[in-house]
């Protein structure tokens, strides 16, 4: 056991990078004015970018082992410690969920003008169970952190929602929901087995009997694959999506769904090895249709968000497929797609959220010739549309061509397959810009092109979007020794080199 | 069949036959009269196995308390309709099966009861001697203090609830 | 190191313009791009200088992707191949800016206009100086984006937009099978550097690999794979829908984009490419037969197109198909030569005609691209005239024009290239013909005769400013005499110039024919060219009835030619609407809406329709109350005595 | 002499009687009446155990069972009375207040 506590900064880093949100949030609780409190929230989670800075200096990118290690007793009679560390796949998440909440409250600066305190509030406290979601090596502190994430969620969408934001929300709430009970019941039968022990990293190390793990990776299963969200498991997205607010959508595209992934790589991956081996050939299978089946039904939309939250499903294919490879470059494609898509689909959201502000309407058919009437809008937009849609140079091409490497080194024909998810995205991407920007101008109406504070707003997404596109090794090189562990591990305990060895007998294309 | 024998056939048969006419009369005033009847017939048996106290607390409490506040209640009430509606419940049949149930599990059980515990020292002779009354005050006042008082505690109880209940509402 | 600046200075350009350009250079964006091009255009010559002295520079600049074993770099190779295709792209970019000043002059995008030109020629270059198949993607894709922008530079217009949309779907499906080869490449290879793949075609030669349960040659679906990528962005059948459509974009860019360079990037990467499809038979005759049917197939729709931006864009997809037959048959240097000489006077021909709609433009003409709406703008547009002359020449294939010799050549080792060779031979010189027909038939209707316009119109027509007279002379410079480089030996001992340049790179076709041989083909394409300028002389100068008669003639034919053989609509038809019925009625009306839907909500209504029943027992009334738990009670204590 | 299973047969049987008037009545009195009569089914046993066994304990059940019987009937007929006044019913299958 790799239990060298690795510390490189001598304050407890993560904790205050967790927790500031937190504390934030119980500030707000005092502050009466609104304005102040929109300034307030956004230099707290300004301040928790800042903070994370150091990580970035001091990260050893070297190892594999949990970096910024923290180990206090908790609950001792039942082996429970506040354990938190980070290695090079959830490090990228942190940075991520820190500078999506900042542009989150940016975003949220005119839209929201009811119950502003509470709104702030609920953000922060969002913000720090996503980061301590990313951060905790103990199941019992992780079970906590993954389920406080819904209730700010769900208040969100509930309250500052659209037009059918009870049921999008509670629907939200139970889907997720039912799948975390599931993984719950996992999590306590890992600690029967486990010698009674939540340490999530002592637990990897363990192998379980091969029905054992069968069970307990289906329960986890349910957890992830809801929260992904993987093929049929993602009608909830369309219309949490749809009816959350603005920085409810680009929480929930960027960081939140990312969860369901993540976990797959930190619990299902190392944990039951045999059982992903034995469950890649069905995973395979529903990426793959999430993919082509997520792009095709963006075609049938006429609501703005609700398109974009099909294109995440067929976008989330592409990472679960990526990750399910499991070879090298699969799996940092999976991680690198996990955050070009929080990146992209998160600009998508905000900049629809954007435009919202000023029509009130999110039908496609509303719009039409806008390039004409915010051609700096319009400019932005296809920035982000094209990296969604992968095209060289965005970050978006760099992680689909990653995770199709990776899946055609698995399993031709499902690389073959996932790559046609390339073409329909193409589709239907460029006909939604086409609807809302080209044609159809409508003479006389005047929109406002977006202000200062909005640029602000995208300027870093746009940077990540070419800086990760230009240059990915800045963040590949984060993972790469994370990842080359796992995937040794993972060949270690099945014994082979190839996920689809076992299916080679099927001739379906498999080496 | 010797004597006392004979007595208790009686009592049973009667008891049983009383127990019978009180659950089916039609009229809540009949049945609560039965109900004296089959309550003087249980207090003679009580004599009968050396619990004078209880015959009386019996006659004192039940007959002369508890049914008289049925009567109240029922006089009080004047449900003169009664007589005319159903007396039982649609269901009946299936409280009759009941209730069959319970005699043939109950009588059951009892037969199978075949080991009893030592016979304590409170004997015939001894009660006799002492008298029922001074030995149960006796035990009542130590032993079981506690219950003894709790009782007190629930009849008080039950005297302010039964005050509070029935008091008319102060507009 | 300095020629990483080639790409760069239009990649400045393109920022200073787009960034800028709306709120401060506006008009003046000219100033921006045309130095960045023609700097590169005078670094581009200084390349090639270099290379021509022998020199091979392949840098790595940084590391791009590295992920486990894959490594992938930003890299320039430039050898003949690049150094060849930098003079095309840089050069005619130079004149086409310089043209676009005219052209484009008073547009609102203005500083658009010039900002996706600029990104293009980026785009075009990082495209050639690849030394990596995954850079190369990188180029052809970002060239595909530009072409995206241009096509719908004027996305107002419905038409552009959905052509702009259309181009980049399309080609999509190319690069879906580029992509795949790529990825391929890599798992075969271990690598994506053209060093070291092309190192090893060898090694690899007659390995199998298992594909769909099919045993393939590896480096045959290697080649095929990377073939259907030229297939999409080259305009070959059966993806050549997109290319006639993007003629709605400006001329400036028909010509740049859609004639002389991005179009030619197939070619260009089946060149570069030429280790892997030299050891795949299978894969060269799909190359040459795609390639011959192409010409022959667009040579034919173009007879009877009337507009004018149309019949070339026609006609270049028919050029290209002849530069693809002679890759197929392996002559990678005629193909490249081909595409040398064709740049400039195809972008010669768009930009004359260009020249032709501008002035119509002006003239307050509407139907301004239609040819039967022109006529007798010989007189008003002296200049265009003679260049547009020029040109035809050029590409009829004339003795003495440039299009002469590289058109020579390929039919001459298409003729040489065995049975299917033969056939291919005649294909194309049955396309000569009526790229002969079409060629003259274009001018015949355009310059000669009575303008057809009203008479207002025809006073207001003038010839095109100097900014667009004076490329179009450069241009024509190059269409008559680029071919000089390129002499059969036949004529002259040392002749084929370019061919010895290329040749470390190409390779030396195989096979020698006799001078017999030789000297047939030439006679022939001679021939074929003066018949077709001979019939489109009769048809629509002498007896200028004859066209309809024919027509009428001939309904069904004509029908469907001018309909394009009705490719467009079987697309539609058979593709494009039944998916999107599909997708709204199938996927998201039946299986999102009904099935998975149906069991989300189906759960909880099924819990609700439960309870709601489970609540009629609870009927409130305490007596039944009483009855179950007695009945309970009885239960427990029946179990307690009966039970054993 | 009796035996002491005789009297327990004896309140098994009166207890039954007990039961069935207490499901079958539909006048609440009546139910009332056949709880008590189910409580003396019990003190029957109880006195008869006291008895054969010769412990005291036994009596002294009866007695706090009296005293809860008392409770019960007081309270019970109490509330009786109060429901009366707002319903007047004493109906046992026709008061529903239980039903939310």
């Amino acid at each position: 056991m790799e239990s060298t506590a690795l510390n490189q900064i001598d304050y407890p880093i993560l904790s205050i990078i967790v927790f500031m949100p937190l504390a934030g949030a119980l500030l707000l609780l005092f502050i009466r004015n609104a304005s102040a409190v929109r300034w307030t929230s956004l230099f707290i989670t300004c301040a928790g970018l800042a903070a994370a800075l150091p990580i970035i200096a001091s990260f050893d990118k070297t190892t594999h082992l949990m970096q910024f290690q923290e180990a206090y007793e908790w609950i001792p009679s039942w082996g429970i410690n506040y354990f938190i560390g980070i290695d090079g796949i959830s490090v990228l998440f942190i940075f991520l969920t820190l500078l999506l909440s900042i542009l989150s409250v940016l975003v949220s600066w005119k839209s929201v003008e009811t119950k502003v305190k509470e709104f702030h509030i609920a953000l922060l406290v969002m913000e720090t169970a996503i980061l301590g979601v990313f951060v905790s090596l103990d199941f019992f502190l992780f079970y906590i952190f993954w389920e406080a994430m819904l209730v700010p969620m769900f208040i969100l969408i509930g309250v500052w929602g659209g037009k059918d934001r009870i049921y999008a929300a509670v629907k939200f709430f139970l889907y997720t929901f039912a799948g975390s009970v599931l993984m719950l019941v996992g999590i306590i039968v890992l600690y029967y087995n486990g010698s009674a022990t939540l340490d999530i990293l002592a637990l990897s190390s363990m192998r379980y009997p091969f029905t054992l793990q069968c069970w307990l990776f289906l329960a986890f299963f349910a957890a992830f694959a809801v929260k992904v969200p993987m093929f049929p498991f993602h009608t909830w997205l369309p219309d949490a999506h749809t009816e959350a607010p603005t920085a409810g959508s680009v929480i929930l595209a960027g960081v939140l769904i990312k969860m369901g992934a993540y976990g797959f790589l930190r619990f299902s991956i190392p944990m039951f090895p045999d059982a992903v081996k034995f469950f890649a050939l069905p995973i395979f299978i529903l990426s793959v249709v999430a993919i082509i089946y997520g792009a095709l039904v963006c075609f049938a939309q006429k609501d703005l968000k609700r398109l974009i939250a099909y294109s995440s499903v067929s976008h989330m294919g592409f990472v679960t497929l990526g990750i399910f490879a499991l070879n090298t470059q699969g799996v940092e494609g999976g991680i690198l797609q996990m955050l070009n898509h929080g990146i992209i689909t998160g600009a998508l959201f905000l900049m629809i959220g954007m435009i919202y502000e000023r029509t009130h309407t999110r039908a496609i058919s509303d719009y039409g010739g806008f390039a004409r009437i915010v051609p700096w809008y319009a400019g932005i937009f296809i920035i982000f549309v094209f990296a969604s849609i992968g095209l060289p140079g965005t970050n978006g091409f760099i992680g689909e061509f990653l995770i199709i490497l990776g899946a055609f080194g698995a399993h031709k024909l499902f690389g073959v397959l996932a790559a046609t998810g390339i073409i329909l995205g193409a589709g239907y991407m460029l006909w939604l810009y086409q609807r809302v920007f080209f044609e159809g101008y409508k003479e006389g109406l005047s929109v406002h092109d977006i202000n200062f504070r909005e640029v602000v707003t995208l300027l870093p997404l746009i940077i990540l979007v070419f800086l990760i596109g230009f240059y990915p090794d800045a963040l590949l090189d984060f993972m790469h020794p994370s990842v080359e562990h796992l995937i040794e591990e993972f060949r270690a305990d099945t014994n082979g080199k190839n996920i689809f060895s076992q299916y080679i007998g099927l001739h379906l294309g498999g080496r | 069949m010797t004597l006392p024998q004979l007595f208790f056939a009686y009592f049973a048969v009667s008891i049983t036959g009383l127990s019978l006419l009180v659950v089916t009369r039609k009229n809540p005033v009949h049945g609560v009269l039965w109900m004296l009847v089959l309550f003087v017939h249980i207090a003679m048996l009580y004599l009968f196995l050396n619990a004078e106290f209880l015959a009386a607390i019996q006659i004192i409490i039940y007959a002369g308390a508890i049914l008289v506040l049925f009567l109240f209640v029922v006089m009080l009430l004047n449900l003169r309709v009664e007589e005319t509606e159903r007396r039982f419940q649609w269901s009946w049949p299936v409280g009759l099966v009941a209730a069959g149930g319970y005699a043939v599990s109950l009588i059951f059980i009892l037969v199978k009861i075949t080991v009893f515990p030592q016979p304590g020292h409170y004997t015939i002779e001894k009660m006799q001697t002492e008298g029922n009354l001074m030995i149960i005050g006796k035990v009542l006042y130590t032993k079981y203090l506690l219950p003894f008082e709790i009782t007190s505690l629930i009849l008080l109880v039950a005297i302010i609830g039964a005050v509070v209940l029935t008091k008319k509402k102060q507009e | 190191m300095k020629y990483a600046l080639i790409p760069l200075l239009p990649l400045i350009a393109f920022m200073i313009n787009i960034l800028f350009g709306r709120r401060y250079i506006k008009d003046k964006a000219h100033w921006v791009s045309v130095p960045a091009v023609i700097g590169s255009f005078i670094l581009a010559v200084s390349a090639f200088m270099d290379v021509k002295a022998g020199n091979v520079i392949n840098i790595d600049i940084y590391n791009w992707i590295a992920s486990g074993s894959f490594k992938v770099a930003i890299g320039f190779l430039i050898d003949p191949l690049t150094a060849v295709m930098l003079i095309v792209v840089t050069s005619i970019s130079s004149l086409i800016f310089i043209y676009s000043i005219g052209y484009m002059h008073g547009d609102g995008g203005y500083y658009r206009f010039y900002a996706y030109l600029s990104l293009f020629v980026f785009s075009m270059l990082i495209l050639v100086m690849a030394n990596n198949f995954l850079l190369l993607y990188f180029g052809w894709e970002a060239v595909g984006l530009c072409s995206y922008f241009l096509i719908g530079f004027w996305f107002h217009k419905k038409s552009a937009a959905d052509a702009g949309k259309k181009a980049f779907i399309v080609n999509r499906f190319g690069d879906f099978g580029f992509g795949l080869g790529v990825i391929l490449i890599f798992l075969t290879f271990g690598s994506l550097e053209y060093t070291h793949v092309f190192g090893h075609a060898s090694v690899i030669a007659g390995k199998t690999i298992n594909f769909f349960g099919y045993d393939v040659g590896t480096i045959t679906l290697i080649c095929l794979l990377l073939f259907c990528g030229a297939v999409g962005k080259s305009a070959q059948l059966p993806l050549h829908v997109w290319l006639p459509d993007a003629m709605e974009g400006p001329t400036p860019v028909s010509a740049l984009i859609h004639a002389a360079t991005m179009v030619t990037a197939g070619v260009f990467m089946v060149a570069r490419c030429n280790p892997l499809f030299d050891l795949s038979p299978v894969a060269m005759n799909t190359v040459a037969v795609v390639g011959g049917v192409t010409a022959i197939f667009a040579a034919t729709i173009a007879l009877v197109q009337n507009d004018i931006k149309r019949v070339i864009a026609y006609s270049t997809i028919s050029q290209l198909g002849y530069m693809f037959l002679a890759l197929g048959v392996g002559a990678y240097s005629a193909g490249i030569f081909h595409l040398y000489t064709h740049a400039y006077f195809k972008a010669l021909l768009f930009l004359a005609s260009g020249s032709v709609i501008h002035a119509l433009h002006h003239a307050g003409h509407h139907d301004e691209q239609n040819m039967q709406k022109m006529g007798g703008l010989k007189k008003h547009m002296p200049t265009t005239y003679i260049v547009f002359i020029l040109a035809t020449l050029s590409i009829t294939g004339i003795p003495l024009f440039s299009g002469f010799f590289s058109k020579d050549e390929i039919l001459y080792r298409a003729f040489l290239g065995g049975g299917l060779g033969k056939f291919l031979w005649f294909l194309a010189a049955l396309a000569a013909l009526m790229t002969a027909f079409y060629s003259w038939r274009l001018i015949y209707l355009t310059f000669h005769g009575k303008f057809r316009g009203s008479d207002e119109h025809e006073h207001h027509i003038h010839e095109s400013p100097k900014v667009i007279t004076i490329p179009l002379w450069l241009l024509a410079f190059g269409a008559v005499f680029a071919g000089y480089v390129g002499i059969p030996p036949i004529f002259y001992e040392h002749g084929d110039r370019i061919g010895e340049f290329l040749a470390p790179v190409l390779g030396h076709p195989l096979g020698h024919g006799t001078h017999a041989e030789e000297i047939f083909v030439i006679a022939v394409s001679i021939l074929v060219a003066l018949a077709g300028w001979f019939i489109a002389y009769t048809m629509y100068l002498k007896k200028t009835e004859l066209p309809q008669k024919l027509e009428a003639r001939f309904q069904p034919l004509h029908k469907l030619l001018f309909n394009k053989y009705y490719i467009d609509e079987l697309y539609s038809k058979t593709l494009v609407q039944p998916m999107l019925r599909a997708s709204d009625k199938i996927f998201l009306g039946f299986f999102d809406g009904r099935i998975i839907e149906g069991v989300v909500n189906g759960v909880p209504s099924f819990i609700a329709s439960f309870s709601r029943g489970l609540r009629r027992i609870q009927t409130g009334v305490f007596s039944s109350y009483a009855l179950v738990m007695a009945i309970g009670a009885l239960c427990i204590i029946a179990a307690m005595v009966f039970w054993k | 002499m009796v035996p002491l299973s005789w009297y327990i047969m004896l309140s098994a049987v009166v207890f039954s009687i007990g039961v069935l008037g207490f499901l079958m009545r539909r006048n609440l009195i009546m139910v009332f009446l056949s709880i008590e009569l189910m409580l003396n089914s019990i003190n029957i046993s109880l006195a008869a155990f006291s008895h054969y066994l010769q412990s005291i304990t036994g009596q002294i059940m009866v007695f706090l069972v009296i005293t809860v019987a008392a409770a019960e009937a007081a309270i019970g007929l109490a509330i009786l009375m109060a429901f009366y006044k707002n319903n007047p019913t004493i109906k046992a299958d026709e008061i529903n207040l239980l039903k939310g």
